[in-house]
């Protein structure tokens, strides 16, 4: 498909960092899927999709700054949703989100709760302004807080708030490569999702720029089993726009 | 009943993973040669790290797709590695090089150990590049000769088809001592947003690869059989096993698929067993097949 | 709304019928002058009758039309007829001509009365004729040159994307006094047929049409806005209105339209108000969106 | 579509001119509609289809000779069905059919029989040895006969069984065309459906080689009214190969 042209209907400051698009056109939402986002003249990335007509977005480089600097009435192009989502699954459920992390798990929350699942969610951030959709999550279950600076909640990173005897049927997870590694060293990888970050160019799967050893996160992704990623070099080496390998 | 051998290497079936899909990781061509491929290609690779054009860098059109990737890839000093990952796939591991005159392909293909090199002399969306040195049969002579001056691996030249002629520059690779030539790289293509008159790619321009590009392909393969000695090795919008058997009929030796293994990764073990009973219906062997279309 | 002078003609829309459909009786081409085209193109004309190739002379592929019609004509002595019938559909009516070299072209072009000429240098199937000629900008600019001088109504040269560069033919054309040229005829193709190994067309090859050759098309068009002057006529794989927009954007002051009259004979009047809804919505007039992807 | 290769079943000699080849794969079959024949190597060629799954052909030039070369087992190549068929109408039907003409016309009268019509069915031939599918045309209805050479039925062309004053809800007619002119000139056109012969190359309404005027025989036809045939050449000029126009 070419990119569909999207009017911004609404923009709502989540954090000093953070903002959320509204736009005139709906997508189906599978929570973990994601858009590839054309800001013209400027560059095209992947965003989860955090409702099904809006993104969320942490002001980060040049793209995501060209989007902050868009308002109610302006456009940009939308292609996708890509890839696989996460799998919904039932009974005694655990998100733990860090930082923008928190866009796909927030409709995920949703989602699952609506099944009747008991939901916790650890939600960290770098400081208390920054903690995105805690009404979204705290609607729908426990909250537990983490953050940095000790602002709010627990003092460090959000993994701190996680016991490895936690007895939850399904951990979901996103935020960022270090935390979810540690996650994965703490709880049992084969009841773990996570929703991956890697450089997205065609995000159909073709190219392979994003890929995990062999794993596409574009398609085969974003979201993974833990175990799937324990046999990879998820969490030790990424790679960079040439394809360079990197350390994480 | 599809294995042969093609410059040297044995292949299990004639269908191999074409440049720049999947071939940036070792882990990607290896996952590839596990899914039935008889060989792969990797991405084409340079002499410096590279990050490519902006995005969008890839765009789907009716029947295809546009790409102006700008041949992002890490450079040879860091891809031997790849390649030898790739490798424990079984599969031979064709390392796809690029450069910007003869002695700058040659050094990379001197610095890697593959089982083959192909020439990408044809990528039309890199200035100094590709397309650029691609045109003009005497820049392609010199860098084939240099290579195969260099290095004692089978070299084979990667064609563009936005030419006037393409058996002119083909015979120009054959000249310059090619072991084979592979057709087609991408044809010269875009796509303009009409919301705001913007062209979509961050290049502007690019490559249209898939379905849309296959008859232009199966003509340039047709044409370089009648001329050359050497094989054509066929690519360009294979997506079923149909599309394999009328480029072999055609005039490939072998074929490589590209923008149809993102729907199906599985592409290679799913045409295999149908070109087999087709051909065992048929009671025809490759060879039969194999340039069919100028027999009849 | 989408009225226009090209070329001295005053066209209702920018919408024109190709040449080479439904352009061979006057009745054909008044119809289609009467189904909302903003003027219409005859069927290639030569000097003798001609009855082409042999069938199978146009085959479908995925997403477009290969054909090898091979110029079948009833030649320009009996075609005036047909012309006098068209102009009763109250369009321009512009012959397009064809010829081995240039006085065969100024002969013909002498002969006829039409409201302007197109010079089909650009037919990939038709030996001595076509792109025979058109791949070569000298005789491109000879032809044009010769035509020129025969006769006072303009003349538009029609070119073929099968070169390494369109721009040195497009130039070409212009040298040579072109009023317009007209860009892209079909891309080089062939499809075979696996049950025998036949190549389908009677032909063996033929040109590629369609939304397929969409995509090359904007290229050369976005292409020859850059260098030349005089204005670029847009066709290849127009099948909505977008697609139409999409060409005036890369640079076209007009646009033709090909395969996608067999699908939808009243796509011209089809498009029509679609663009202006669209252009009404944008707040844009055609000379706002013409070339705008040049300007972004 | 490409050519989808067919493999003949049964060739079945139908008059010392006519042969009927049936093949492995079946169309669907709306009587009038035709096949675009490609003999390989030698032509492609149009064809009604006279069964969903045969095509009956009379011997007269190159492409129907390669054509009676073939066996059973022997295959060629089929694209379509491509143009309107006829429109099936009721009550009281008329069907003309000269020589090899009475390929569509045979599963009309089938298909119409099948809706309760009365059919009457004037079929015309050279000689009595050419008459084809009498039995068909006999079973459904009654059936009238003329001969060139007065070998069997009326002597002279079957327009000479016709009156003016025919009182029939509609008349279906195939021949050549002078013949199918005459008809017209006899009976009220708007009652007739003809189904017209001219040279196909695209086959499917893009060349315009087949234009009768402005009408497309090959997909506004070949079957057309009489009354829209009334407005045009039909029956005075034809187009040849190179289109030029031609006396009928
Ligand atoms: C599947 C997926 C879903 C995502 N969802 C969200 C989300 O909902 N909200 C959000 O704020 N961010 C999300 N991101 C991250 C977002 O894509 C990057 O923050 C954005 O691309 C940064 O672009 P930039 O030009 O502003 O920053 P840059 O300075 O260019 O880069 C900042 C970081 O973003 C990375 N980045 C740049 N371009 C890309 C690209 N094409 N693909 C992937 N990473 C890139 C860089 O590698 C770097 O790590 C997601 C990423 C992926 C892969
Ligand atoms: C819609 C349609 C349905 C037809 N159905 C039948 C049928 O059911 N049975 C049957 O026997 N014949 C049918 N015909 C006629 C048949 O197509 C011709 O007899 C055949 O093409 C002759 O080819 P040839 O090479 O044997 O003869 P040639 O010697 O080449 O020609 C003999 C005659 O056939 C005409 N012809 C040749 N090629 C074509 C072509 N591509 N298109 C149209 N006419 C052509 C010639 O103009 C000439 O009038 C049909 C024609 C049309 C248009
Ligand atoms: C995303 C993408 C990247 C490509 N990168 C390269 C490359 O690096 N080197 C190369 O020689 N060809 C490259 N190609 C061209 C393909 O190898 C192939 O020639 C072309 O896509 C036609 O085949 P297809 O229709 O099967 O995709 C690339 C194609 C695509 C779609
Ligand atoms: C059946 C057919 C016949 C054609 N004949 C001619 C011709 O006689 N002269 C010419 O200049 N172009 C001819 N063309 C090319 C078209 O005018 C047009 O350039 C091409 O088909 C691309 O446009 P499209 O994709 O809209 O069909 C022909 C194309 C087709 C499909
Ligand atoms: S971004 Fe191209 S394969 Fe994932
Ligand atoms: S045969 Fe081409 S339009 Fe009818």
């Amino acid at each position: 498909m070419k990119p569909v042209n999207v009017i911004i209907t609404k923009v709502v400051d989540e954090t000093p960092t953070i903002r959320t698009f509204f736009f005139d056109t709906s997508f189906e939402l599978i929570p973990g899927r994601f858009v590839m986002v054309w800001i013209r003249g400027v560059d095209e990335i992947p965003m989860a999709l955090s409702y099904e007509n809006a993104i969320t977005v942490q002001k980060v480089g040049p793209a995501t700054s060209a989007l902050f600097e868009l308002e109610e009435c302006d456009s940009f192009g939308i292609r996708g949703p890509y890839g696989t989502g996460f799998e919904i699954k039932n009974g005694s459920i655990m998100l733990i989100a860090g930082g923008v992390g928190a866009a796909p798990l927030a409709p995920l929350a949703e989602k699952i709760s609506s099944n009747g699942a008991k939901i916790t969610t650890l939600l960290g951030a770098r400081t208390r302004d920054e903690l995105l959709f805690r009404e979204r999550f705290e609607s729908v279950g426990e909250l537990k807080v983490a953050t940095d600076d000790g602002s709010e909640g627990e003092h460090g990173y959000v993994t701190e708030l996680l016991e490895a005897q936690e007895n939850h049927d399904q951990i979901y997870c996103c935020g960022p490569e270090i935390m979810m590694k540690k996650v994965l060293d703490i709880v049992e990888p084969s009841r773990t999702q996570l929703s991956l970050h890697r450089y997205i160019k065609c995000g159909i799967g073709i190219c392979g720029a994003c890929c995990v050893d062999g794993l596409r996160v574009c398609r085969d992704g974003p979201v993974f089993s833990g175990d799937v990623l324990k046999k990879t070099e998820f969490g030790v080496f990424r790679r960079n726009e040439c394809g360079e390998r990197v350390r994480v | 009943m599809l294995s042969l051998t093609l410059t040297g290497l044995k292949l299990e079936n004639p269908l191999m993973l074409a440049a720049g899909i999947m071939g940036t990781t070792g882990g990607s061509l290896k996952r590839i040669a596990e899914c039935g491929a008889g060989a792969v290609v990797t991405k084409s690779i340079g002499l410096e790290p590279k990050s490519g054009h902006s995005n969008p860098s890839m765009v789907e059109v009716d029947c295809g797709f546009l790409n102006a990737m700008g041949l992002p890839n890490p450079s040879y000093k860091n891809f031997q590695d790849e390649i030898d990952t790739a490798r424990k796939g079984s599969v031979p591991v064709i390392a796809s090089i690029f450069g910007g005159f003869a002695d700058e392909f040659s050094e990379i293909a001197k610095a890697l150990d593959a089982d083959a090199f192909e020439l990408n002399v044809s990528c039309p969306h890199a200035h100094g590049y590709g397309t650029d040195i691609g045109t003009d049969p005497e820049l392609v002579e010199d860098i084939t000769h240099a290579v195969k001056k260099a290095i004692s691996a089978p070299v084979w030249v990667k064609l563009t088809p936005n030419v006037t002629d393409i058996k002119s520059t083909g015979l120009a690779a054959q000249r310059g001592g090619a072991d084979a030539v592979v057709a087609i790289n991408t044809v010269r293509g875009m796509a303009i947003d009409i919301e705001t008159g913007c062209p979509i790619l961050g290049n502007r321009f690019g490559g249209l690869s898939g379905r849309a590009i296959k008859p232009v392909a199966i003509k340039c393969v047709f044409d370089l059989y009648e001329v050359l000695d050497i094989p054509v090795i066929g690519v360009g919008g294979i997506s079923d096993w149909r599309d394999a058997v009328e480029f072999i009929m055609a005039g490939a030796r072998a074929v490589q698929i590209g923008s149809a293994v993102g729907e199906n990764i599985n592409i290679f073990q799913d045409i295999s067993p149908c070109m087999e009973a087709f051909m065992a219906e048929k009671q025809w062997t490759l060879d039969d097949i194999y340039g069919m279309a100028h027999e009849v």
